[in-house]
């Protein structure tokens, strides 16, 4: 939203899209269970952008995004099931104590570069895990029975502050400094960039939105336990940002749904539809190797002109 | 010496391991100044600008910038207090456009908060359009503002090394270190940059250190040169002094130098 | 002596640990590719070994080659088909193939034999024999033994031998090793071949050992491996050894100590307690970025 | 003992030589100059098989190299050293030059070879235990050509050697090319330091926009006006 | 299909149609698909007898499957599918409590029996308040009793005085066990020596075991699934753990007998649901069958819970006349006295069967049938 015309656009756009879908859902013309596939494709449209402002934007190769959902999903369940708080303050708190921690984990560990960061993260995200498991207030390994109260209304608002909030800031000289630590780290630092600030404040806002997407989460599948929370899950987050492609948001977002999509579809195939999974991704990754989207957003598809994809990153 | 200097290092060295790559260099270095860093290969030149710019930390010595201790201070604070640089290896910030890099650049100049740029504040959009506006003015400068949409890896060679040059100028430093600017151009593009750098010295009020092996930029257009090997001072003059110091002469310039005519 | 009988058990774990992490640190140290498919290659390993010796009737020896046989061209396999197209490609772009490939081999693997896990076959008796009350079995000492003769063995591949040489070479710069003459696919093959080889090795030991294989046993040996090869280096073929005994000590005591729910937690925080201090690894030379 | 012809390039959809021909003899020093993009590294790399090149003919000591991937024709005698140095920075200065040698098995030859590497760069001997990522460019631009003559090559690529060298060291580099070529190599120079590379090369082609857009002999390119213009700084 | 059927109220008309639809969503990829797909294998043998015995009064008993993965978060997305898209007349499913409960809130809002096989945790069928959820059932006994039958048997059969426990935390079956177990065991003048726990996937636990035998205890109680336990058993032995070792129906495969091997068995003692080696009738022809189909393999509890669980909801849908889910709930409810090959089953207030255990001892590799102790 670089301007504020395209900025109301959206906003416009989007409450239509809304308005729609809850028509169609009042009139019954989509039925109930694909209104849960709906909640789900937005909660991982979250999950995807939380994670995009992280890897695509900033550079920084996080490999524990599952440990700030899980901290959003149990901290807000604490909320509803043990406090009788409302739900979007349940919300709203899981994503601040999941930002919280991302500023916890992130101060010590952005420090660490590529896979050695990959690797703490990943820790962190475990360590997470572990504790929830071993808390007997939130029900330990066997789990956490939650309401069910997410509804498509909830979920698509957040989906929407989410989107405006990282399109904003990816927009804006906040958004250059970011991108200009994932481009070159000690160019960026010599241009008077305070890369640990940057860095801190990209992953803290990731998680943030994780959080609140765990909170979505949580109140949407009736029971949440530890091991929704493993590293696989941070790695199907992170499936669908390198399958967008690297630094797209919008690929980040028809990743997630595609996959969502298809990991539905396949329900009914028990047996083979982890072969087709993995098969799909091993496919579009080995023919599109920088992602669906490669770096460009669909926004510049509308554009006449300066809309050159840079898909010629395989020769570099 | 009156007024005090932009830049001292007093005794600044480091090592790696066993080996000493700078050892106890002093500079002075006036404001306004033209200054030349030259010496054989390996002999530290490029160390010392590491150390300038806080990508290093000194093992020994001090630097200072307008009399407040550099040590230890981060890159990007170094940059802010007004010291910025090219690389040997051009660093351009190569998936963004040329515009945006310069934009980088100011960003540490600009005030608004990440607050303002998430909800959009009036803020917001008041520092973008001026940030906008001084980058592509500054784009003009050096013949770039055609190119500002641009992707910088797609630039060729010379105009990625004018591009750094603008993006470290950008961050409006007081002094400007540039590692190498004239490598992999020929004679006449050299001239091209030596003319350059003179208009930029003038436009903006700089003091200019560089390294360089063309001899015929850094005699042309130095006033005065440091002279490194194997990580120490062996002289320091002006040109002529140092075209005839036998040090140099024998560790870096060999016997016959072909720039009589300059 | 309850505590040495500890130190003893953490030493055994940590050798599998460490098995795994060579094969590991080997191939992440040249191609820079998190391999996520060598606990799949390593499953592979012991499923072939477990055929090799139920169905064929073979011995431990001769099973243990054909698994390394085995996985060796499985790695060129899955190099050829699924990484070679990716040399080009960012590293996470590879990355995420490598998570595709490990998934496809876990699930084709359920797909023709299912999900239940498999009692391997009693080779290799084990003897415990005591020494001062401590007991060892001599299963875990052929363990320890095996690996660290595999970690001279590569450390001299990779630093000694033309190949070696050939593999850092193309692993920094594969444009300039083709114009040394080297032949770079040909040097990758060699790479995955190596690596593979010895996932399946360990996969045959591993079955042999704690006697149940399935089908999804790489993917937590897998991560540990990985985990050690990070924390003694990446690519720093003693640092994987000594990252993985680290590894399997620090778990056995914390078990020891009663603490057994927190044992990966306790394993990840000394890991990044590590990481925080060396932050190349253990023997990760400190080298920062020359500029 | 090499004749090109008509050779076209293409980046992509870029096309960066556009029906280039040039010939190189026996025992000869050829220099190619231009401006920066000229497509002179993307000539050598085209000699040297990094790259394929769509249309046109390449004759090396009378046989067709095109399409052959770089290792072998490295084995044939073609040795180019990179644009940018592009050293092993993992590996020590003696590993580097070990690699340059690789496809040779004459165990007193290379021994003899790297003796002679290292007393024309003493640098190099002094550093020879240093992993070479930490040398200064200089240094490196030493190793990458002491490595490429490690092979013993028939022909040598050279892509700007001069490039960030102390001026000592561009005289010595100059000399050690005069030297290598009295020895018998033959040498196609790249370099944007058209006077040195003018002063030791029998003869010159000037490459524009993909293009060969002047050629003859040293002397006549080092009078012509033009040159004297475009890459000669024009005094 | 979409559109007009808004009536998500049991679907009274639904009983017309030609078949009788059960939705089957289970853990058949994932974790603990070996439950799933074991259940899996039982359902279907039933499902082929009923139909080939011409169906349930006259339908035909059609299967719709959902794979949840073992993740409890696709198990609720699975029940939203059958109940929603798919207008099942019930639901079977999951092999796990945890997953199970992920299906409750879904089933219970669109009024759809479920009925789990294998999900032993109190709160599958209660809520924490105690009070019943309508429409779930089980065809397994719960946690507790298994628990309390181990601890009797320790004490008064292998008269023992000190125990530890080694359970699995992942696993509220298991803690379950553990907590009953320690509570009844102490209850009689026992003393639990040591109390450990290890996670499922575990592979080494010589360090915990190492622990345990320092603790000098003359009994462990061992309570998880055989994946894991026929290592911890192997393990055990090796580090010199000779006392008599306890498990339950997690414990019953072929394969734990591969994983720990015969000897280490020796000793140790499983409370079960069935024995495949029990002589009565009814197991038998199940076992016959059973292996007719499966290719010689003997069937495992799991198999016998869900070959159990359709006989039970046929039972029940024969008893209701149709498959209206509210008749066919107070059915479930009142089933009485039914001959299972588990059991012969009765379902009380708590939706819980009640039926008797089996206790087993390994000799040699072989159960044998050492008693059968009834609620
Ligand atoms: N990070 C490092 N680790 C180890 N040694 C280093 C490091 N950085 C520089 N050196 C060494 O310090 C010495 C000085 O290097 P430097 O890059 O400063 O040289 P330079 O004067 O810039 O040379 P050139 O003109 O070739 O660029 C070299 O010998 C180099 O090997
Ligand atoms: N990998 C690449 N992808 C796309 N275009 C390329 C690539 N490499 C070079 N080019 C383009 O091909 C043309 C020729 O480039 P080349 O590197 O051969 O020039 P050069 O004469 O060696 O220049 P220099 O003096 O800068 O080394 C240039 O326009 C360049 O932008
Ligand atoms: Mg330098
Ligand atoms: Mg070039």
């Amino acid at each position: 939203m670089k301007n504020t015309k395209g900025f109301w656009g959206f906003l416009i756009f989007a409450f239509a899209f809304y308005g729609i879908s809850q028509l169609l859902m009042v009139m019954n013309i989509i039925p109930y269970h694909y209104v849960n596939t709906m909640v789900f494709i937005a909660i991982n449209i979250i999950l995807a952008v939380s994670l995009h402002i992280v890897i695509g934007v900033t550079g920084q190769f996080s490999l524990g995004h599952a440990g700030f959902l899980a901290i959003g999903a149990y901290v807000s369940a604490i909320m509803t099931m043990k406090l009788q708080l409302p739900f979007f303050v349940a919300l709203f708190v899981g994503g601040t104590i999941a930002a919280l921690a991302g500023l916890v984990v992130g101060i010590p560990s952005l420090r660490l570069k590529g896979d050695y960061l990959a690797i703490a993260t990943l820790g962190f995200g475990e360590i997470i895990r572990i504790m929830f498991l071993n808390i007997d207030y939130v029900g330990g390994a066997a789990g956490m029975q939650v309401s069910h109260l997410t509804t498509w209304t909830y979920a698509f608002v957040c989906l929407v502050i989410t989107i405006v909030v990282i399109v904003n800031l990816t927009n804006s000289s906040h958004g250059r400094a970011c991108i200009s630590i994932r481009e070159d780290e000690i160019a960026a630092d010599a241009m008077g960039i305070n890369t640990t600030y940057y860095k801190v404040a990209a992953f803290t806002l990731g998680s943030f939105f994780a959080g609140v997407a765990g909170g979505l989460y949580a109140h949407n599948f009736y029971i949440i336990q530890p091991g929704n929370f493993g590293f696989i899950k941070s790695i199907d987050i992170l499936i669908f940002v390198v399958l967008g492609g690297l630094g797209s948001m919008s690929g980040a977002v028809i990743a997630a749904i595609l996959l969502t999509v298809v990991s539905t579809f396949l329900q009914g195939y028990a047996e083979t539809r982890m072969i087709i999974y993995s098969l799909v991704l091993i496919i579009v990754m080995l023919y599109r190797p920088q992602g669906l989207m490669g770096t460009s957003e669909i926004t510049s598809w509308f554009k006449k002109k300066g809309g050159k994809s840079n898909d010629n990153r395989t020769t570099a | 010496m009156t007024t005090a200097p932009l830049l001292r290092v007093s005794g600044a060295g480091i090592q790696f391991g066993g080996l000493k790559a700078v050892s106890d260099v002093h500079m002075e270095v006036n404001e306004g100044e033209l200054i030349g860093l030259i010496g054989p290969n390996g002999a530290g030149k490029t160390t010392c600008f590491n150390l300038l710019t806080g990508v290093y930390m000194p093992t020994e010595g001090e630097i200072s910038l307008e009399g407040q201790r550099l040590n230890g201070l981060a890159p990007f604070k170094i940059t802010r207090k007004g010291i910025s640089r090219t690389f040997q290896n051009i660093r351009l910030f190569k998936e963004l456009s040329v515009l945006d890099n310069v934009k980088v650049a100011y960003h540490s100049l600009a005030r608004h908060s990440m607050f303002s740029s998430i909800f959009r504040l009036p803020s917001h959009f008041k520092e973008e359009r001026e940030m906008e506006q001084k980058a592509i003015e500054f784009l003009s400068v050096f013949d770039l503002d055609g190119l500002k949409d641009e992707t910088a890896k797609n630039l060729p060679y010379g105009q990625q090394r004018r591009l750094e040059i603008a993006r470290a100028l950008a961050a409006e430093p007081k002094l400007l270190l540039l590692d190498e600017p004239a490598a992999g151009m020929n004679p006449q593009e050299t001239m091209e940059l030596m003319d350059l750098i003179a208009f930029i010295r003038e436009k903006f009020d700089l003091t200019i250190i560089l390294i360089e092996h063309d001899m015929q930029l850094v005699m042309g257009i130095c006033e005065r040169i440091y002279v490194l090997d194997h990580g120490q001072l062996i002289a320091e003059g002006d040109p002529n002094f140092v075209r005839n110091h036998p040090k140099v002469i024998e560790a870096y310039l060999g016997e016959e130098v072909d720039t009589d005519d300059a | 002596m309850e505590w040495i009988q500890q130190l003893v058990n953490g030493i055994s774990l940590g050798s599998i640990y460490a098995l795994i992490a060579l094969g590991y640190t080997m191939v992440y140290g040249i191609i820079k590719l998190i391999n996520f498919a060598h606990g799949e290659v390593f499953m592979i390993g012991a499923f072939v070994g477990f055929y090799a010796i139920r169905g064929l009737g073979l011995g431990l020896f001769p099973a243990l080659l054909l698994a390394m046989l085995v996985c060796a061209s499985l790695g060129v396999i899955i190099e050829r088909i699924a990484y070679k197209r990716l040399r080009h490609a960012t590293r996470i772009a590879a990355l995420t193939t490598a998570i595709g490939v490990s998934l496809f081999i876990q699930y084709v693997t359920i797909y023709f034999r299912g999900a239940q896990p498999e009692g391997y076959p009693d080779v290799f008796p084990s003897a415990n024999f005591k020494i001062f009350g401590v007991s060892i079995s001599s299963q875990s000492i052929f363990i320890l033994v095996v690996s660290i003769l595999l970690m001279i063995m590569l450390q001299f591949i990779v630093h000694r031998t033309k190949i070696g040489k050939a593999m850092r070479a193309v692993s920094h710069d594969a444009e300039a090793a083709q114009l040394m003459g080297i032949n770079v696919d040909n040097t990758i093959s060699a790479t995955f071949a190596i690596g593979s080889a010895l996932a399946g090795a360990a996969g045959v030991i591993f079955g042999v050992y704690y006697g149940k294989i399935e089908p999804l046993m790489g993917i937590m040996p897998g991560l540990k491996a990985f985990i050690a090869a990070v924390l003694g280096g990446i690519g720093i073929i003693p640092g994987a050894m000594v990252g993985g005994l680290l590894l399997g000590v620090v778990e056995t005591f914390v078990s020891a100590a009663g603490y057994s729910m927190w044992r990966d937690a306790v394993a990840f925080i000394i890991l990044i307690l590590i990481l925080l201090f060396k932050p190349t690894g253990l023997f990760g030379k400190n080298m920062r970025e020359k500029v | 003992m090499l004749k090109v012809d008509e050779l076209d390039v293409f980046y992509g959809n870029i096309q960066a030589l556009k029906g280039v021909s040039l010939d190189v003899r026996q025992g000869e020093v050829i220099t190619l100059i231009g401006a920066n993009g000229a497509g002179k590294s993307t000539l050598l790399k085209a000699l040297s098989g990094l790259l394929k090149p769509q249309r046109g003919v390449i004759d090396y000591l009378g046989q067709s190299i095109v399409g052959k991937p770089a290792q072998t024709i490295v084995r044939d005698g073609i040795s180019h050293v990179p644009e940018g140095r592009r050293v092993f920075a993992n590996m020590t200065v003696q590993e580097n030059l070990e690699l340059g040698a690789y496809l040779r098995k004459d165990k007193a030859g290379i021994r003899e070879d790297m003796r002679q590497v290292y007393e024309r760069f003493p640098r190099l001997l002094e550093r020879r235990g240093q992993l070479s990522g930490t040398l200064s460019g200089g240094e490196q631009q030493m190793l990458a050509m002491g490595r490429a003559l490690m092979a013993r090559p028939k022909l040598l690529l050279l892509d700007e050697p001069s490039m960030g060298l102390a001026p000592l060291l561009v005289q010595t580099i100059f000399q050690i090319i005069e030297e290598i070529n009295r020895d018998g190599t033959t040498i196609l120079l790249v370099e944007q330091n058209a006077h040195m590379a003018l002063s030791v090369a029998s003869r010159a082609y000037v490459i524009e926009t993909g293009r060969i857009a002047l050629s003859g002999t040293a002397a006549e390119l080092q009078a012509s006006e033009q040159v004297k213009q475009a890459y000669l700084g024009g005094q | 299909g979409c559109g007009g059927g808004s009536d998500t109220s049991g679907g009274t008309e639904q009983t017309s149609g030609d078949a009788i639809k059960i939705g089957v969503n289970l853990e058949l990829s994932g974790g603990v698909a070996s439950y799933g797909s074991s259940l899996a294998d039982g359902l279907e043998l039933a499902k082929e007898q009923i139909n080939a015995d011409g169906g349930i009064d006259g339908k035909q008993v059609e299967f719709v499957k959902v794979d949840n993965k073992s993740d409890a978060a696709e198990a609720t997305n699975g029940a939203i599918k059958l109940t929603g898209q798919d207008k099942v007349d019930a639901i079977i499913g999951a092999a796990t409590s945890g997953h199970t409960i992920a299906q409750v809130q879904v089933a219970t809002d669109k009024q759809t029996v479920i009925i789990s096989p294998s999900a032993t945790a109190p709160n599958v069928t209660t809520d924490d308040d105690g009070n019943v959820k309508d429409f779930v059932f089980r065809t397994s006994y719960i946690d507790p009793f298994q628990g309390t039958v181990a601890a009797n048997f320790a004490l008064e059969t292998l008269g023992v005085k000190t125990a530890a426990i080694y359970a699995d935390r992942a696993s509220d079956y298991a803690k379950g066990l553990a907590a009953s177990f320690k509570e009844d065991f102490e209850a009689a003048g026992g003393q639990i020596v040591a109390e450990e726990f290890y996670l499922e996937k575990d592979t080494d636990f010589r360090g915990t075991l190492t622990r345990i035998k320092s603790a000098n205890p003359e009994f462990v109680f061992i309570p998880g699934y055989y994946g894991e336990v026929g290592l911890i058993v192997k393990q055990a032995r090796e580090a010199g753990i000779d006392v008599p070792l306890m498990g339950a129906d997690g414990w019953d495969s072929p394969t734990l007998i591969e994983l720990a091997g015969v000897e280490a068995l020796n000793n140790t003692f499983i409370t079960n649901h069935y024995s495949s080696e029990d002589p009565d009738e009814t197991i038998q022809e199940f076992v016959t069958a059973f292996k007719t189909k499966y290719k010689d393999k003997a069937p495992d509890a799991f198999n016998a819970l869900g070959y159990d669980t359709l006989y039970l909801l046929k039972d029940a849908i024969e008893r209701a006349g149709s498959v209206d889910s509210d008749k066919l709930k107070d059915a479930l409810a009142q089933t009485k006295d039914l001959n299972l090959v588990t059991g012969i089953i009765t379902i009380d207030e708590q939706h819980n069967p009640i039926k008797s255990a089996t206790v087993l001892e390994y000799v040699d590799g072989k159960h044998t049938f050492k008693t059968k102790v009834n609620p």
